[in-house]
């Protein structure tokens, strides 16, 4: 019975924090892209427009609610639910510190790529229910999309199922360690690949550019949304921001070592004299910030580049995700049967895919740094204006 | 501009009909005169004999001939289709005339020639009231269909209202006027 | 297998150089403004000289000759003139400008004759000032009146006072005149 | 009250076979760049036939033509291409200038050739710009209007106005500019080479870009000019049609410039991929000719005296020049006696361009559809006029 109400207590916490921190990254990507765009973006509601989401929110709940006239009323108006249902259930197991977190499923994994096959159901409904012909060509596309790219995404998390041995969260987080080196993204070639492979198909699965052709608004308007006003249009949106926290957050754990530095220290130093939830905290802080800068990535990507199409983007999926998913998936095999934990070459090879990344993000630093150089521009790195 | 003198001659010297005549020889722009049931043979010649080359539609114009009696009314006297055309190879430009009778003006199409030539051909027929035989498909193009009349005719005069909304609007001008 | 793998080796390098402009763009200033609270400078005196903002006519050398009200396309000008107590020309009795159907393009000012050689914001009667911002909550505010219509009726009534004098004058001269002749007839016809 | 049917009487309805749907793209979408509608009959994503419908904006401007003096006409050539009203200006000017044997001075020729130019820079980023918006790039989109931007700018100080020009007078230009507009202009094409640059890297070279443009829409030279495609869309199909080179007028004939043709750089000749590139090798032309204008235009008078009523000798004339969309036409019929044109026709580039839309768009998927429409740069007034 405590747990129960434990259990309840706390998703209702995860609710509003799902919800304030996809409100504050609505705010955050509109300012984003505005720079990006040489724009400001929304600055006048609250300091620096901080406020923005709470303004827009208003907005949207004094809206009417119109349900077109021939649609299926019931699916019609359940469907934002659906969807963001299916965002909110994937965050049960992943764990923001060791003791932050709903539940500590053992098929974590498992459950999380379960749970986000329900926002296709939501977006089917949504688009089909409307009578719209685009919202119908915008929910089918999405379907057809989504389930294609569970299956890299499935891919990419077996190479670190096997890799870690476990599907629980917990454990895969443990499997990694603090410093980059031990990080399954740098670990070996298998896991570099699984990481792109995830990541990209994440990116899909939640429709963002380059892969938001479901709600490609040059081609279908708005896609599976288009005859949504009111709140319901709002809940579309909570769950395609809560969805970045999402893919932030399972990218974090599953590549990048969540929020370790903490498991290394416990490990090492049992420190009876340290206190317990110092740690958890700062654990979390960095869990959270590895989980922002994949959201800024996923923001930034989306400003950056055009749109597929759909045969190109079942390209994609079937002839170079898929083949390469599952051969690394043998190759991961064999590696792990060869090379030993800790051998030599396991080492070496760690150390040079994590220099390689290090080179990859200098010589970016220099890209950025010429293109400035090149257009003559004016260095003005104050993020506000 | 290089509209071609030469060219034009050689079309008259070619057509089966000797009724064919040069107008405005002289000024910047000459044009070859044809009757109106000669237009096919003509278009096909520029088309396909290699001697033209005149792959390339520039334009299908059209208008209302008219006259303005002494007493102010209207003589309407037919129509008018203008075709230019340019070579594929110099991009050299001639220009073909047509007159058509006020009463049912009627011309063969050209739009199994030029893939451009049925858009052309329905805005002639949608602003002017003239008739292209044989046309793949002959809709109005710039007017709603049930639109009444043809707009650049000389003699048009504007429906009051279209479907039930008033087609002029009042002028705010007129309720500060003082005389 | 070479093009596969030159595919994806191009996508990721080309999707690398495009984020590095878009992030080079997060360390440069927004070109864009804040109007118009947040503006350093009003707006209008970073305009060019000759800028055409809002249409307006100076009713004082305004010689109401008409030419701008013709020159227009589309009779955005309503305009008359008639005669004055004390002024030699014509004076405005009403000069009516239709915001809402303006072009802005310049006919009229190219037409106007009353020039008053000074170099300041115009020198025609018929101008444009650089003022932009003309929006009304309804469709007949756009309607500017630049002689207040009570005033406007004043002058109608004056100068058709004067008229209606000067063709009582005339007729009075004109019927001198012929009785002049009339008089004056009989004389020459003696002379001769 | 408008019936369902009343709209569908616009075009011929042919039954639906059993596997299409029909779906109204238009005309309030936001990928047809104006007010322009297409019935599509898809199966599945692929057209199996589509109609275009235009007339949404016709504003009868040749009618109106036929009621007004000469001079009171030339503000409505603005209207016909807003995006490039200069051009239009210059083509009705020429028409009856050289119909009515009026002298223009040299500097204004020389004014008149930097308006064009600056709109045919600006029309281009505004083609390129919308066709990247409508593949789905939006921060290239923003960036190619901010440096229309600057052109509105330097249009402001040469006319007084931003979009709607009225520059052109018969007998040479409204008014002149002062000397700081050629240091403005000089510094702006220095930065805009190097946008270009920075342009290219960011959107001309992304491969999903490229992907998305290659081998779409492809029209052979001959199928070109059998739809009477004319300026940078005909050459991209590999003709080198350019009436500043085939029928020079104003001082083209002068200038050095070359006249960019498509050689299928990527794909196949004449496909969108061309279009683009065309016209992003064309604004650098436009650099090259506006660089030789100010090193070669003097002081001295802009407007030659013209007859207060302007009648044209009887006849008929078909006069064109090269606009940023095409062969830009103006034929112009006189009777002789009165100061109005008879009649004037229009022939615009877009309305060329639409007349290959229905046989085009078959077997196209939907995102082709809206990729190779943008590819055109089709302006719906210029369309409907």
């Amino acid at each position: 019975m405590i747990n129960l109400i434990y259990m309840f207590v706390f998703s209702l916490v995860y609710l509003l924090l799902l919800a304030l921190t996809a409100g504050i990254l609505t705010y955050v990507e509109r300012r984003i892209a505005g720079r990006m765009q040489s724009r400001i973006g929304p600055n006048r509601v609250g300091i620096q427009g901080i406020l923005q989401f709470i303004a827009d929110l208003i907005k949207g709940v004094q809206k009417e609610d119109i349900i077109p006239a021939d649609a299926y009323a019931f699916l019609f108006k359940i469907a934002p639910y659906l969807v963001f249902m299916g965002v909110f259930l994937t965050l049960v197991p992943i764990p923001f510190g060791a003791y932050t977190l709903m539940e500590d499923l053992d098929v974590g994994i498992y459950y999380v790529l379960a749970m986000a096959s329900y926002v296709v159901i939501g977006l089917m409904i949504g688009g089909w229910a409307s009578n719209n012909k685009w919202s119908l060509l915008g929910g089918m596309r999405s379907a057809a999309q989504k389930i294609s790219y569970e299956i890299p995404a499935a891919l990419g998390v077996f190479i670190v199922v096997i890799m870690s041995g476990s599907m629980n969260f917990q454990k895969i987080v443990a499997a990694q360690g603090a410093s980059p080196v031990d990080w399954f993204v740098f670990r070996n070639p298998f896991t570099f690949i699984a990481f792109n492979l995830f990541f990209i198909a994440s990116l899909a699965e939640g429709n963002r550019v380059p892969f938001d052709i479901p709600e490609a608004e040059s081609e279908l308007v708005s896609g599976y949304n288009t005859e949504y006003s009111g709140m319901r249009f709002l809940f579309f949106f909570l769950a395609e921001w809560g969805n970045l926290v999402v893919i932030g957050a399972l990218v974090t754990c599953m590549f990048f070592g969540g929020g370790s530095f903490w498991y290394e220290w416990k490990i090492s130093i049992p420190a009876p004299g340290r206190d317990p939830i110092v740690f958890e905290v700062l654990g979390f802080l960095w869990f959270l910030f590895k989980t922002f800068f994949f959201v800024f990535v996923i923001i930034w990507i989306r400003w950056t580049l055009p749109r597929l199409r759909i045969d190109q983007l079942m390209d994609i999926c079937w002839k170079y995700m898929v083949p390469i998913g599952l051969i690394s998936s043998l190759g991961i095999v064999i590696w792990m049967y060869f090379i030993p934990e800790n051998s030599t070459i396991d080492r070496i090879v760690r150390l040079t895919l994590t220099s390689l990344g290090a080179i990859t993000v200098l010589y970016f630093k220099y890209r950025v740094y010429k293109n400035l150089k090149i257009t003559k521009a004016t260095i003005y790195a104050n993020p506000f204006v | 501009m290089n509209f071609a003198l030469p060219l034009l001659e050689k079309l008259k010297q070619e057509m089966t009909s000797k009724t064919s005549e040069i107008i405005q020889a002289d000024s910047k722009m000459p044009i070859l005169k044809i009757e109106a049931k000669d237009i096919r043979e003509a278009v096909k010649k520029l088309h396909d004999d290699p001697a033209f080359d005149m792959k390339y539609l520039n334009c299908i114009s059209g208008l209302h001939l008219t006259q303005t009696k002494e007493d102010g009314t209207l003589d309407l006297l037919g129509f008018e289709v203008l075709y230019v055309f340019s070579s594929a190879r110099d991009f050299s430009t001639i220009a073909v005339r047509v007159d058509l009778p006020e009463k049912n003006p009627a011309i063969d199409t050209i739009d199994d020639l030029y893939g451009s030539a049925n858009w052309f051909e329905r805005e002639v027929y949608d602003l002017l009231g003239v008739n292209f035989i044989n046309s793949s498909d002959l809709r109005r193009i710039m007017l709603p269909q049930d639109w009444e009349g043809h707009p650049l005719r000389k003699d048009y005069k504007e429906q009051a209202s279209y479907n039930g909304m008033p087609t002029t609007r009042p002028n705010e001008m007129e309720s500060i006027r003082i005389e | 297998m070479i093009i596969y793998l030159k595919n994806i080796w191009e996508t990721y390098a080309t999707v690398f150089e495009g984020m590095a402009i878009t992030f080079s763009y997060l360390l440069q200033r927004p070109i864009t403004v804040q109007y118009p609270d947040r503006m350093k400078e009003s707006v209008p005196e970073t305009l060019p000289e000759k800028y055409r903002g809002r249409l307006m006519v100076d009713t004082e050398l305004c010689t109401a000759c008409g030419l701008c009200a013709k020159a227009c396309p589309i009779d955005v000008i309503e305009m008359k003139g008639g005669r004055a107590e004390g002024k030699k020309g014509l004076r405005l009795i009403y000069f009516n400008i239709y915001h809402g159907k303006c072009m802005y393009c310049n006919l009229c000012v190219e037409a106007c004759p009353a020039e008053d050689g000074e170099e300041d914001e115009h020198h025609t009667a018929i101008y444009f000032k650089k003022n932009f911002e003309g929006s009304s909550y309804t469709l007949n505010g756009l309607v500017e009146q630049f002689i207040p219509p009570d005033e406007a009726r004043r002058r109608l009534k004056e100068s058709e006072e004067i008229a209606a004098k000067r063709a009582a004058a005339a007729a009075e001269t004109t019927k001198n005149s012929e009785a002049k002749q009339e008089s004056d007839k009989p004389k020459d016809g003696g002379d001769v | 009250m408008i019936t369902e049917n009343d709209l569908q009487s616009r075009v011929e309805i042919t039954p639906i076979n059993g596997s299409e749907i029909e779906i109204n793209m238009g005309p309030h979408h936001p990928s047809t760049h104006g007010v322009i509608r297409f019935i599509l009959f898809l199966d599945g994503e692929i057209v199996v036939r589509a109609v275009a419908d235009v007339g949404y904006l016709h504003r009868s401007i040749e009618k109106i033509a036929e009621n007004l003096p000469y001079p009171m006409f030339m503000p409505y050539t603005d209207r016909v291409d807003y995006v490039a009203a200069i051009n239009c200006n210059l083509g009705y000017a020429l028409a009856v200038e050289s119909l009515a044997g009026l002298e223009v001075p040299e500097r204004a020729t020389w004014l008149r050739m930097i308006g064009a130019e600056l709109n045919r820079i600006n029309s281009h980023l505004i083609a390129v710009g919308a066709l990247a918006m409508d593949v789905g790039a939006t921060t290239p989109f923003v960036h190619a209007i901010r440096e229309r931007e600057y052109i509105l700018d330097l249009l402001e100080i040469l006319t007084g106005t931003r979009m709607n020009n009225n520059y052109v007078r018969f007998g040479g230009v409204c008014q002149d500019v002062p000397e700081d507009f050629f240091k403005k202009t000089e510094k702006f094409l220095d930065h805009f080479v190097l946008f270009l640059g920075e342009f290219n890297r960011l959107l001309t070279t992304n491969k999903i870009f490229l992907e998305r443009l290659i081998n779409v829409g492809i029209l052979t030279g001959d199928q070109a000019l059998g739809f009477s495609f004319s300026g940078p869309n005909l050459r991209a199909s590999g003709v080198g049609h350019d009436l500043r080179r085939i029928d020079p007028y104003c001082f083209y004939s002068d200038m050095e410039f070359s006249v960019p043709v498509g050689s299928g750089v990527k794909g196949t000749t004449g496909d969108s991929f061309d279009r683009f590139i065309v016209r992003i090798d064309e604004m650098l032309e436009s650099v090259k000719i506006l660089r030789q204008i100010m090193s070669k235009i003097k002081e001295g008078p802009i407007q030659s005296k013209i007859p207060r009523k302007i009648v044209l000798p009887a006849g008929e004339s078909y006069h064109r020049s090269e606009a940023p969309r095409g062969e830009l036409g103006f034929h112009i019929v006189s009777d002789g006696k009165s100061n109005m044109p008879y009649r004037i026709k229009i022939r615009t580039g877009s309305f060329a361009a639409m007349t290959s839309l229905s046989e085009l768009f078959k077997g196209m998927m939907v995102a082709d559809v809206v990729a190779y429409f943008a590819s055109l740069d089709v302006v719906a007034p210029e369309v409907d006029r």
